[in-house]
C-alpha cells in the first residue's frame, strides 16, 4: 500500500469515526430516532476489506450496523444520513433507516435487522453472479455472534458445495450485545468454524488496516478466481453500546475497553505515518477539521432541509406498481 | 387443448419458463435427481443442467434465502418447499427478507422469487405433515399468495409468478397432483389477482380455493337435485383477496358459505367473512357460514382424520342449514 | 396493592415462580448478565444463577426447542424471545414441536413452556423490528396465546401460564413496559381464558387487546363527551377467543369495532367478525368494523409510521362513522 | 461381549429386521397408510448404541424412521404395530403413526417428522437432566442429511457451551431421500463437523454391532460422566428406498447397493458366532422361525384385533384436560 492510499485510508476511516459520532449526537438531539449501532472501532473492518475489493463492482451486505459499508461501496454520506433523520431524499427514501441502509446503484445489497439474515442472501447474490457469469464477488459481513444463527451452518454449507464466489467476514468484537462470546460459542476464533466446511479461512488483526487489507486481497482473489467460498475472521472491538439503547456496557471491564482503546484503527495508521514522516500532526489536524465541517456543513445541513415523506405515498414500494403480469394474458 | 395433470401443469410451466429466460431456475430438496416428489420437476435436470436445476440440502430457511438473494440481481428462482410444513423453517427468509425487501430499501430492490409446495391433509401424513398454511402467507404485506384448483391454473399462476417482479407463494395440495384438466396449448399466463366464478347460481354462494373449489362443486351438484342453485367461487388469489368478486357474489346470493380445510381460527373463512361485512353487509340475508376443519393437530387415524377436515357432505350440510332446509 | 410498572410486575412473576419450583427457569438473550432488554429478569442471575437463568446465543429456533425439550421432563422454561419479530425463526419448534406433541403421542407428553415476547409498532424501528404477531400465534391448534393489557395481567397471566400444562405464547408490546398499574400484593393468577368489561357502555362495543385496549379506552373517554357510551372488552386471551363474551357484549350493545395494530387480514379482527357472525348476526345493527393498520411493512419515518397504524382518534372516527354521527 | 449377549443382539436385530418387513407387507395390504419409513441395514446402530445405554433410563429421541429405537428402548411391539395401524391400543392412540412413535414410560422421547427437529429437543432433556440432578444422558439419533439443518448447528453449539449430557449419534446411510452425501454436504465424514463446537467425536463401522457398541461405550461414558456431549457417526446403509413412496431408489448404483449388501449387520454377526462355535446355522433358522411366528401370532393378530380410536374423541389431547390454573384464581 503507498502512502497516498494510506492517508487516502486514514482519511475515510476518520470521516466514518466522525460520521458515527455526529450521529451519536444527532440521536442525542432527536434527529435520528429508532434504534442506532454504531461503529466506532472497526473501521479498519470495512474499508479494509472493501478495499481490496472493487466497490460499486462487488456486492457487499451487511447487518445493522452498516452506515459506514455503504459509504465505503460509494453511498452517499449526505443520502445516508438523510435516511437516518427519516427523509425523502434518504436513500431509502426515509423507509428503512438506520438498520436498512441499500444503496443499490453502488452495489451495497443492505442492512439487514435480524441476526443471520444476510448469510444466505449473500450465497444467493454468489449464486446469481455465478448464473451471469460476471466477476463480480459477493461480501457479507456480520458479527461473531452472528455465527451462531443456523442460516450461518446451512449457508456456508450450501457456498462450499456449489463453490459460490461469496466472502464472509466475521467482524469478531467479542460480543454480542451484552454476552461475551466465550458466554455463548463454544469456539472463539471464528475462523476455525468452516474447516468441516471445507472452506479456506483465515484470522486478522482488525485493527490494523495495511494486516485487514493484505488478508483481505487473499481472501478476495480466492473467491474471484472461482476457488469458492472463503471466511476472513477479523478482531476487533466496538468502542460504544452495542446500540444506543445500550449507554453503559456493564458487561465488559474498563481495563479491556482501555486495552482496545490502545489499538485504536485510526491511530495505529495515523502513528505509522508519523513515524514515517509521511504525515505531521498538523496536517492530521487539518484533516480532522476539513471532515467534521463537511460532515456539519455539507451531511447534515442536507439532511435538515431535506424534505419528510409524504404520508400519501404510505401504500408505495409494497408491491411492483403497474406490474402487467398480475393481470395475466398473452405473452 | 391438451389435458394435462396438474403435477404435469405445474412441470411444463417450469419447462416453458426455463427455456426462455436463463435467469429462471429451480431449487428445492429433492428436485434435480430425483424430479420432485410430485415429479412436478421431472427431466429438468437433464435439460437444463445442476447449474439451474438445484437440489439442496435439507436447509429451508437458507436454501430459500439463497433464492430470495438471487432475485436480488435479476434470477428468478422457483423454490419447491417440499411440504409446507416446512415452510415453519423458512418464514424468517420469506418474511423478513422477500416481503419486506422493497419497502424497506424505498423500491431500490424487489425480490421476484416464487415459493411452491403441497400442503394440506392427504392419507395419514400424521400431525406434523398435513398443515394448511395459506393463511399464515396472508397475513402479512409484501407477499402475494395464490392457490390453484385445477391444472390450467397451476400452469398459468405460476407463469405469471415467474413473470411478476413480486414474491409469490404458490399452495398447492398433496392430493390434487393427479387431478386431470385442460390446458390451453398455447402459453397462458393466470390472472394473480381476481377470483372466478366456476359454477353460477343464485340461492347461496360456496367460497372455496384449492381443494375446497372441489368439494363445494360436488356439494353444489347435490344441491342442484334438491333445487338449491349454489354459486361457486374460487379464490385463487388468496393475497389480495378479491373484494369485488366476493361483494358481487353475494350481492347476489345473500347468503354465504366458505369453505376451508384448515382449522378456523384467524383463516380464509374468517378473513372472507370480514370482507363480506365490510363490502356487502346489508345485502346479507343470514350469517355466513364458515365450514371448517376442526381445531386439532392431524391425527394419524384414518377416520379421525377424514373426519377432522370438511367435505362435500359437510358443505350441504351447512348449506341446507344455512337455508333452513 | 402495589403500583408496578408493567416490567416490574412481569419481574415479579418470574421471581414468584422461580423461588417455589427450582424446575421454574428462565433463558433468551441477554436475559441474564445484562437482565433483559426490558429488564423483564433483572437481579435474576444474581439471585438463582447461571443454571436457571441462561443467556442463550442468537439460535431462536434451538433454544425454543430446547426450552421445549426441557418441559417434557418436567422443568417450566420461561423463554424471551427479544422480539416477536424473531418468533419467524423459531415458528418451527414452537408448532411442530410444542403445538403437536401432546396430540401426536396420544396425550403420553406435554409441552409446559412459556414463550413471551415484545412486538408492535414503538419508536421507528423499522420494517424487520416491528411486526404484530399475534395472529400467527392463533392460527394452530395446541398453543394458548394471551397478551397483557396492564401490569396486573401481565403479572397474572405469566404466573399462570408457567402453571398451566399447556404451551404458552404471551405477547407483550414495546412500548408498554414502563405503564403503571395496581398489581395485587398477594400471589395473583390471572385467568388464560375468557375476557374482561373494562369499561360499561350501551351504545356499541369496542373491542381490543394488549395495546390498543388503551386506544379503545382514550376513545370511550372521548366519545363520551358527545353522549356515547362505549363498552370496552379487553381479549387479552387470543386463543382461544371468548367466543361468550363477545356475545355477551354484542348482544346488549348491537354494535361492534375491533381495534388492532397488525395489518388487517386474517387477524384478530377478522376473527372476531367471524365469531360475532357466528355467535349473534341477528343482533348486530351495523356491519362490524375494524379498526387495522394500513397493509405495509412498518417504515421508518415517524410520520409514516404513525399513519400506518391505529390510535385513539382513527377509533373515535371509526366509531362515528358506524354511529352514522 | 459375552456370547450370551451377542445371541441377544442377533436375535434382537433379526426381530427387528422380519419386524420391519413385515410392516411393509402391511402396507402393501393397505393395513398401514401414511409415510413409512423402514430400518433393514441399519439395526446395528440402534441396538449397539442403546445397548451400551440402559434403555428405559436413558432417553432417547428421533426422526420419523424410529419403530427399531422405540423397541430397543423397551417399547411394546405390539403397540408399536398397532400404533402403526393407527388403533386406539398403539402406543399413541393411533393418533401419531409410523413417524411419531412415543413411549414415554420406557423413555423413548418421539418420533419426529421434521429433519433436524430433535437436536434442540435432545438439548433439552439434557438441560432438563442437568437441572434434576440424575445420571440419565438424552440420545439423539438422526441421519447424516439432517446435520445440514440450522438446529445441528445451533444445538451442538449450546450442548457444548452448557456442557450437557446429551450423545448425538448420526446414522450416516449416505443419502437423504435421492440426494447422495456428496451433492449435499460440503464433508462426508459427519464426525469432523463438531470439532468447532468443540464436542470430542468418533466415527465407527455401523454394520458391525460390537464396533458400534465399543465406541457407544465410550461415548456414553464420557457423556454420563458429566464431561459434555458427543457426536458418534455410524456409517451404515438403508436397503430399501427412503419411504414406501421410494419403491426402486435411482440414485444409486446397483454395486454400491450389492458391496453393502455383503456387510449385512445381521450377517456380520451371526457368521461371527458360527465362526466361534457358539451358534448353528439350525439353531439361527429356528430362531427367525421362532421370531416370525411370534410377529405374526402376536403383533399383528394383537394389531388387527384392536379397537379403532372412537371419533367421538376427536378433540382430545389438543390442550390439558381440566387444567385449574386456566381459570386463574388463587395458589
Ligand atoms: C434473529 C435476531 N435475533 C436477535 C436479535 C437481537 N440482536 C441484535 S444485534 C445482536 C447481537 C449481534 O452480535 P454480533 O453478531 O456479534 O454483531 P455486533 O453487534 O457485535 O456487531 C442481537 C442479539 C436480532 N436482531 N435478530
Ligand atoms: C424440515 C424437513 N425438511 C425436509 C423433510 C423431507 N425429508 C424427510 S426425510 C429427508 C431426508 C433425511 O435424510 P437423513 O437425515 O440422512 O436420514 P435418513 O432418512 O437417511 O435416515 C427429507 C429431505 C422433512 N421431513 N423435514
Ligand atoms: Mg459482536
Ligand atoms: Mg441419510
Amino acid at each position: 500500500m503507498n502512502t497516498a492510499d494510506k492517508k487516502r485510508l486514514l482519511h475515510e476511516m476518520l470521516y466514518a469515526r466522525r460520521y458515527e459520532e455526529r450521529c451519536y449526537e444527532a440521536y442525542v438531539e432527536r434527529k435520528i430516532g429508532g434504534f442506532l449501532h454504531l461503529y466506532p472501532g472497526q473501521e479498519a473492518c470495512a474499508h479494509g476489506v472493501i478495499e481490496a475489493a472493487r466497490p460499486g463492482h462487488d456486492y457487499v451486505i451487511t447487518g445493522y450496523r452498516d452506515h459506514v459499508h455503504a459509504i465505503k461501496c460509494g453511498a452517499d454520506p449526505k443520502r445516508v444520513m438523510a435516511e437516518l433523520f427519516a427523509k425523502e431524499s434518504g436513500c431509502c427514501k426515509g423507509r428503512g433507516g438506520s438498520m436498512h441502509i441499500f444503496d443499490v446503484e453502488h452495489r451495497f445489497m443492505g442492512g439487514y435487522a435480524l441476526v443471520g439474515g444476510p448469510f444466505p442472501l449473500a450465497a444467493g447474490i454468489a449464486k446469481g453472479i455465478q448464473l451471469k457469469g460476471g466477476d463480480e464477488i459477493s461480501i457479507c459481513f456480520l458479527g461473531d455472534a452472528a455465527n451462531n444463527q443456523g442460516t450461518f451452518h446451512e449457508s456456508l454449507n450450501m457456498a462450499s458445495v456449489w463453490k459460490l464466489p461469496v466472502l464472509y467476514v466475521t467482524e469478531n468484537n467479542l460480543y454480542g450485545i451484552g454476552t461475551s462470546i466465550d458466554r455463548s460459542t463454544a469456539v472463539r476464533d471464528q475462523h476455525k468454524r468452516v474447516e468441516a466446511y471445507n472452506i479456506p479461512s483465515a484470522q486478522a488483526d482488525g485493527q490494523d488496516i495495511e494486516k485487514v487489507y493484505a488478508a483481505a486481497v487473499t481472501a478476495v482473489e480466492h473467491v474471484r478466481s472461482g476457488k469458492g467460498p472463503y471466511l476472513l475472521e477479523l478482531m476487533t472491538y466496538r468502542y460504544r453500546g452495542h446500540s444506543m439503547s445500550d449507554h453503559t456496557p456493564s458487561y465488559r471491564t474498563k481495563e479491556e475497553e482501555k486495552e482496545w482503546g490502545r489499538r485504536d484503527p485510526i491511530i495505529i495508521i495515523k502513528d505509522r505515518l508519523l513515524a514515517a514522516g509521511e504525515l505531521s500532526e498538523e496536517e492530521y489536524q487539518k484533516m480532522d477539521q476539513g471532515i467534521m465541517a463537511e460532515i456539519e456543513n455539507d451531511v447534515i445541513a442536507y439532511s435538515e432541509a431535506a424534505p419528510e415523506p409524504d404520508v400519501a405515498e404510505l401504500e408505495r414500494y409494497v408491491l411492483a406498481e403497474n406490474d402487467p403480469w398480475v393481470k395475466g394474458g398473452a405473452a | 387443448m391438451a389435458t394435462l395433470m396438474y403435477w404435469e401443469a405445474i412441470r411444463r410451466a417450469h419447462d416453458e419458463e426455463m427455456s426462455r429466460d436463463p435467469l429462471v431456475i429451480c431449487m428445492g430438496e429433492d428436485i434435480g435427481v430425483v424430479g420432485g416428489t410430485y415429479n412436478a420437476t421431472k427431466g429438468l435436470l437433464d435439460k437444463y443442467g445442476p447449474e439451474r436445476v438445484i437440489d439442496t440440502p435439507i436447509s429451508e430457511n437458507s436454501y430459500t434465502g439463497i433464492g430470495i438473494g438471487a432475485s436480488f440481481i435479476g434470477v428468478r428462482p422457483i423454490i419447491e418447499i417440499m411440504s409446507v410444513n416446512f415452510a415453519w423453517l423458512a418464514m424468517d427468509q420469506i418474511f423478513n427478507s422477500a416481503a419486506k425487501v422493497r419497502y424497506m430499501s424505498g423500491g431500490q430492490l424487489e425480490a421476484p422469487v416464487v415459493i411452491r409446495s403441497p400442503g394440506g391433509t392427504a392419507h395419514q401424513l400424521g400431525a406434523q405433515h398435513s398443515a394448511r398454511m395459506e393463511k399464515v402467507f396472508m397475513g402479512v404485506a409484501g407477499l402475494r399468495v395464490v392457490t390453484p384448483s385445477s391444472p390450467k391454473q397451476a400452469y398459468g399462476l405460476l407463469k405469471s409468478a415467474v413473470r411478476c417482479n413480486d414474491p409469490v407463494y404458490i399452495n398447492e395440495h398433496e392430493l390434487m397432483y393427479n387431478l386431470k384438466g385442460e390446458v390451453p396449448d398455447e402459453e397462458y399466463f393466470h390472472p394473480l389477482e381476481g377470483s372466478e366464478v366456476v359454477r353460477s347460481g343464485r340461492d347461496v354462494t360456496l367460497f372455496g380455493y384449492n381443494i375446497s373449489v372441489h368439494w363445494c362443486l360436488q356439494a353444489a351438484e347435490e344441491l342442484a337435485k334438491k333445487g338449491i342453485e349454489c354459486e361457486v367461487v374460487d379464490l385463487f388469489a388468496l393475497s389480495p383477496l378479491d373484494r369485488a368478486g366476493i361483494r358481487a357474489s353475494v350481492s347476489k346470493t345473500h347468503k354465504a358459505i366458505i369453505v376451508e380445510e384448515a382449522e378456523p381460527a384467524v383463516g380464509v373463512g374468517a378473513e372472507v367473512m370480514a370482507i363480506i361485512n365490510e363490502e356487502c353487509f346489508f345485502e346479507l340475508d343470514a350469517a355466513p357460514v364458515r365450514v371448517s376443519a376442526v381445531n386439532v393437530p392431524t391425527p394419524f387415524n384414518h377416520n379421525l382424520e377424514k373426519a377432522s377436515i370438511p367435505n362435500p357432505r359437510s358443505v350441504v350440510a351447512a348449506t341446507l342449514t344455512l337455508l333452513g332446509r
